[in-house]
């Protein structure tokens, strides 16, 4: 029993527990949370309190022992319905008011794009500029995420904000936020997606206004070989299916892939020379190597620039 | 009044023999028994699938289950099977189909041949559920959100759709059968408030499986469609809107809920009553608490949607119907805990899962307010938070009920007696073991540990591995109560007609009870819980 | 048993459906010159309504039966339209984000 | 006993009744209870029709306009005959004239199948075009420039198909229930399977009464 009633302390602390609230809106729910708790706490050791002191108090003492024929008590009756009522309301509404905020987008907000697909996030900024999995915002200003999702639902979540939206492919719908603090936060998907649901993690990097400004002009490539522009894309796109070796993950490992010999799931064949490798890229679905799902892969169409795609070759004809 | 019938040996279990003679039995009791065959055989099945889930999350990084794709498959089985095979046949169906008829002083059930028809609807689902298998299974999770669940999820989700089709009926029927025995079979004397309250319980889960099931049907005939067909109703590439299935899915499986618990319910007015050998506090509230519970369960079910897309509108909407559902809900855990006072309180094994069931309903209860809070939902869905929920209301809930019943009701059933330490070790270990294991998932779901996931941060590690260590824990309790079962059924000492002293009708007839179920023409003169 | 329906009473109810199943026609068929605009659906589901409740009524008896009988078609009906106004209201009140690229 | 035909067979209610007619009024709850959850499970294409019907209403014009109107009035008008023969033989079995329900049933039966037939008649003229449903959606002739037009097809197979199966399990049971009536196991004092399977027959025409404005008139 000790044990479980630490455990009700440690849950009253349940905040702690949480990620340290990064914005105005986080603090709020906090709030509410630790009122809820409290509520909550109260109105366990009451009930289970009551339990456990009328089972020990009314503990049967002889066989045959008469007990009160108590059949309702009308006061008592509506207390326990109406105050619970009552409370329930308040929590209601204040849970409303809290969502209030969540739901009112800021005018200026710095929009960005958020593009979920299986199992990675993109970002898209105005300026054009695109990463992937890492979120680079500035502190203090309001952000909107415009979301859509190339293939099934996934559900944008980022803890330490308390706040979670899903990516419904077909349409878009919107998060926004306002860091306060700088630093790095956890991105999570949160509606299940398939396979490597739980590895379709991203994270948020909270930066200065001014770091933010030199961040978003520079060329993420500046001064890399093509091999080398092609690592880096590789790393933050490919990874999640691929292996460098030439072990099977989603898909198949690129180890010793150029000028292959490559046997399709209709039968055909064909080498992987540059061509292939490009194909499989922005159209997957044209040419499947046997033994793998029809619709396994996604297209990148539209969503590599040209120096990342001859990147991204050139170092897949590097792996060996 | 209670004539002992004499020692005969003539009772519904001897009555025929052989296999053929169960298998084509009109006989609600031996429908009844074959239920709790059925279920528990599919409890244990689930119950594997949770101990595989427990040990592969005991540690980050691949486990036992290897890759993402058999964790996903192991999800989806846990989930399918303990919803539509287990929780919601469970008490309505064994428990129930046993003890209805007895409770109202009848014969059998309205439609004997249709019940008989509700157990091969389960099986023959069930038997379809698992043709999947051959085609490498499905990992869509029990939901079958769409799109997932259209293009790419494995070919074998079309079997488990149409499985959970056809297991839809057995609950329809078995529903429908319910309703038209409560209003047509009850015996001379026996008003609508001399019911004992499990029969209110079993009453108002009927309307809820007759009025939410053909919903479920039609929306997972359209999802089969759409696999088959791509009639593009669900499905966005073609128009279709996610969040619409969503709607229709959560339309029937809210009420499910309250499928799972109202009967639960039930037993627990029953435990409580016969060990505190003193009559329920406000017969009359925990009665139209069923109703009020099975009537606005139609009116929540956008409560799991609040950050799917939904407008803000209909979220407002649901949060605030779902406030006045949680109302008569503690209306009902207050009457019972008021029942105990001025009691004659006993601790043999039933009561103990009654406790055991008010104890953790209770904690369900105060974390369902949370996440029904618009706010506290946005961060808490699909986490752990709300893994920890159900299963507190579903396994502290459901389950706990379901022990205390079979429990209850065992001597009734088999005319033997369980062994009662046995019953109590196993209750111990349940219960401990089911504290161990998902309150630190609250605590997980609050740090923002996503639910169904394979693979988690460094940070969750700890927390994992103690609730996994509590899961091995419910294991064993189970596999206690299970060999607590079939001992007794086996060589449990022959068991008296009436070994709790309880009031209800069916412990005025013989243990276990003849084919047609009284020996006499039973009369209701008073309530069921006259303990003077 | 149940009260047994005189048998004029059914010819009677068949040939008012046969009058609203014209009148429908009409109503909603343009080719009848008649042409309601927006009315033309809601009248036309109007009158299947009235023929649904004759046929309700007279043909399934539902007039001389237990009150409980017309409880349970209601309460299905009840329920669809419970689901079909709660997610009409979702989808009319969402807030539709476009892509601002 | 009336003079009408004496049932060969007396029939005796089960066990766990007190009278047939403790039997026949729990017979009619569970019928009608039967009804409810048919309502419920046509009720849910209908809830998603309206839904869709008001996000693209092109779709559900242009598709509309496909579909022949007269053939769609004319099974009206043959269901509405065939619940009026149906109560007919209700009413004759109630009446102790199992012969003459028999007739009633036959031409009940007849009826049903007619609709079939029409409802044949118009799938394959469908068929003929292209407009299947979903992804087997190919017109040959005429051109759509709705993207998702098969939505429509898709809406009308899903319900006239589920609609069809109900005309063929009820022409069964009304087969079933008309052999029984010509053995004359039905009489004033027994007549529940012709009630529930009459009942059955006028909930199908009630969804094709709604089910014809739907589809066929609604543009």
């Amino acid at each position: 029993m000790l044990a479980l009633f630490y455990a009700f302390i440690s849950q009253a602390h349940g905040r702690s527990f949480m990620p340290i609230a990064g914005t105005k809106v986080a603090q709020k729910v906090d709030s509410l949370y630790s009122f809820l708790l409290v509520i909550s706490v109260i109105s366990c050791v009451l009930v289970i309190g009551g339990l456990i002191y009328f089972a020990l108090k009314y503990r049967r003492k002889t066989a045959d022992d008469k007990t009160a024929y108590i059949s309702h008590n009308n006061t008592l009756e509506f207390l326990w319905s109406f105050i619970p009522f009552v409370l329930f309301i308040v929590v209601f509404a204040w849970g409303w008011l809290i969502y209030r905020d969540m739901r009112s987008f800021p005018d200026d907000a710095l929009e960005i794009h958020v593009l979920g697909k299986k199992w990675n996030w993109d970002y898209q900024y105005k300026s054009g500029k695109r990463t992937t999995a890492e979120l680079t915002v500035p502190v203090g200003v309001p952000v909107k995420l415009i979301m859509t999702s190339q293939d099934v639902i996934h559900s944008f979540f980022i803890p330490s904000f308390r706040i979670k939206q899903d990516v419904v492919p077909g349409r878009y719908t919107a998060l926004w936020f306002e860091a306060e603090k700088q630093g790095r936060y956890q991105i999570f998907c949160t509606e299940y997606c398939g396979d490597q649901h739980s590895a379709m993690l991203g994270t948020l990097n909270v930066v200065s206004l001014e770091e933010y400004e030199t961040w978003l002009g520079d060329n993420p490539y500046k001064g890399l070989s093509l091999a080398e522009v092609g690592q880096k894309v590789f790393s933050q796109k490919c990874t999640v299916c691929h292996n460098v070796n030439d072990q099977r993950k989603v898909g198949p490992g690129f180890a010793g892939l150029y000028q292959k010999q490559r046997q399709f799931a209709d039968g055909s064949q064909a080498v992987a020379d540059e061509n292939y490798i490009r194909d499989s890229i922005l159209m997957p679905q044209k040419q499947v190597v046997e033994g793998y799902p029809p619709n396994g892969m996604i297209s990148f169409q539209g969503q590599l620039a040209e120096n990342e795609l001859l990147g991204l070759i050139e170092y897949i004809k590097t792996l060996k | 009044m209670a004539v002992t019938t004499p020692e005969s040996e003539h009772n519904y279990l001897n009555h025929e023999k052989g296999l053929w003679s169960w298998l084509t039995t009109l006989d609600h009791k031996r429908i009844g028994i074959m239920y709790m065959v059925s279920v528990m055989f599919f409890f244990l099945l689930g119950g594997i699938f949770a101990l595989l889930i427990r040990t592969e999350l005991a540690a980050p990084g691949p486990g036992i289950l290897g890759d993402g794709q058999t964790y996903n498959q192991a999800m989806t089985f846990h989930g399918a099977i303990m919803v539509f095979m287990v929780i919601i046949p469970g008490i309505p169906a064994f428990l129930g189909n046993f003890v209805l008829p007895l409770h109202l002083g009848a014969k059998d059930v309205a439609f004997p041949r249709l019940n008989l028809l509700s157990w091969y609807c389960l099986m023959v689902g069930a038997l379809i559920t698992f043709t999947s298998l051959i085609y490498n299974g499905s990992d869509t999770g029990w939901t079958f959100y769409t799109p997932y669940s259209i293009e790419h999820a494995s070919s074998g989700t079309v079997w488990v759709v149409l499985g959970a089709f056809v297991m839809g009926f057995s609950s329809i029927l078995t529903g429908l059968n319910f309703i038209v025995t409560t209003h047509t079979l009850r015996a001379p004397g026996m008003s609508f408030f001399r019911m004992p309250l499990f029969v209110w319980g079993l009453y108002s889960t009927a309307i809820i499986q007759v009025l939410a099931t053909p919903v479920l049907a039609i929306t997972l005939l359209l999802l089969a469609a759409e696999r088959l067909l791509g009639i593009g109703f669900f499905d966005p590439a073609l128009g279709g809107d996610p969040v619409l299935f969503q709607h229709f899915f959560w339309f029937y499986s809210h009420p499910a809920v309250y499928i799972m618990i109202l009967p639960a319910m039930g037993v627990i007015s029953e435990l409580i009553t016969a060990f505190s050998r003193k009559t329920i506090f406000g017969y009359r509230a925990i009665a139209f608490s069923s109703l009020g519970i099975a009537a606005v369960s139609f009116f929540v079910w956008g409560h799991h949607m609040y950050v799917s897309g939904q407008s803000e509108l209909a979220g407002v909407i649901f949060s605030f119907l779902t406030m006045l559902v949680g109302v008569p809900t503690a209306i009902k855990t207050f009457n019972w805990v008021a029942t105990l006072y001025k009691g004659s309180i006993v601790f043999q094994s039933p009561m103990l899962f009654a406790l055991g069931f008010l104890f953790l309903f209770t904690i369900g209860g105060v974390t369902g307010i949370m996440l029904a809070t618009l706010a506290m939902d946005v961060h808490f869905h699909d986490t752990y938070f709300v893994v920890a929920h159900f299963h507190y209301v579903m396994v502290g809930g459901t389950l706990m009920a379901i022990m205390g019943g079979i429990y209850y009701w065992f001597p009734k059933m088999f005319g033997k007696m369980y062994s009662e330490g046995m019953a109590r070790m196993s209750f111990v270990f349940i219960f401990t073991g089911f504290n161990v294991t998902f309150f630190p998932q609250f605590v997980l779901g609050a740090m923002g540990m996503p639910r169904r996931y394979f693979d988690y941060l460094e940070i969750y590690t700890h927390l994992n591995q103690v609730s996994t260590a509590g899961s091995y824990m419910i294991g064993i309790g189970f596999v206690i109560g299970l060999v607590t079962i079939i001992q007794g059924m086996m060589n449990g000492e022959k068991a008296s007609d009436n070994p709790w002293g309880a009031k209800t009708l069916e412990w005025q007839t013989a243990s276990p009870p003849p084919h047609e179920n009284f020996n006499y023409e039973p009369q209701v003169t008073a309530g069921p819980y006259e303990y003077r | 048993m149940a009260h047994v329906i005189p048998a004029k009473s059914y010819f009677n109810v068949l040939m008012v459906l046969f009058v609203l199943t014209v009148l429908t026609v009409l109503v909603a068929r343009p080719v009848s010159g008649i042409d309601l605009g927006i009315f033309s659906d809601a009248i036309a589901f109007l009158i299947a309504t009235v023929k649904a409740t004759f046929v309700a009524a007279i043909f399934m008896g539902l007039k001389y039966q237990k009150k409980l009988h017309t409880v349970c078609l209601v309460s299905g009906v009840f329920f669809l339209l419970l689901l079909f106004l709660v997610s009409k209201i979702d989808i009319a009140s969402r807030v539709l984000e476009q892509s601002t690229l | 006993m009336s003079t009408g035909s004496v049932s060969s067979t007396e029939h005796h209610h089960a066990h766990h009744f007190n009278s047939a007619e403790h039997e026949f009024d729990a017979s009619m709850l569970g019928i009608w209870l039967f009804l409810c959850t048919e309502i419920l499970m046509f009720g849910g294409l209908f809830v998603a029709f309206f839904i869709y019907h008001a996000k693209y209403p092109e779709v559900f014009a242009a598709g509309a306009a496909t579909l022949d109107w007269k053939l769609g009035a004319l099974n009206t008008i043959i269901l509405l005959i065939s619940s009026y023969t149906m109560a007919m033989g209700i009413h004759s079995c109630q009446t102790n004239k199992g012969k003459k329900a028999f007739n009633y049933l036959a031409v009940t039966f007849v009826c049903g199948l007619g609709f079939m037939v029409i409802k044949a008649i118009e799938y394959s003229g469908k068929i003929g075009h292209g407009f299947l449903p979903g992804k087997f959606f190919h017109p040959h002739d005429a051109t759509f420039e709705a993207a998702n037009q098969a939505l429509y097809y898709s809406f009308y197979f899903m319900m006239t198909g589920l609609h069809g199966l109900h005309v063929i399990i009820g022409m069964g049971l009304i087969a079933w229930v008309a052999i029984r009536a010509k053995r004359g196991d039905f009489s004033s004092k027994f007549y529940t399977p012709v009630e529930g399977v009459g009942l059955f027959w006028h909930l199908v025409d009630l969804v094709w009464i709604y089910l014809f404005p739907l589809l066929y008139l609604v543009g």
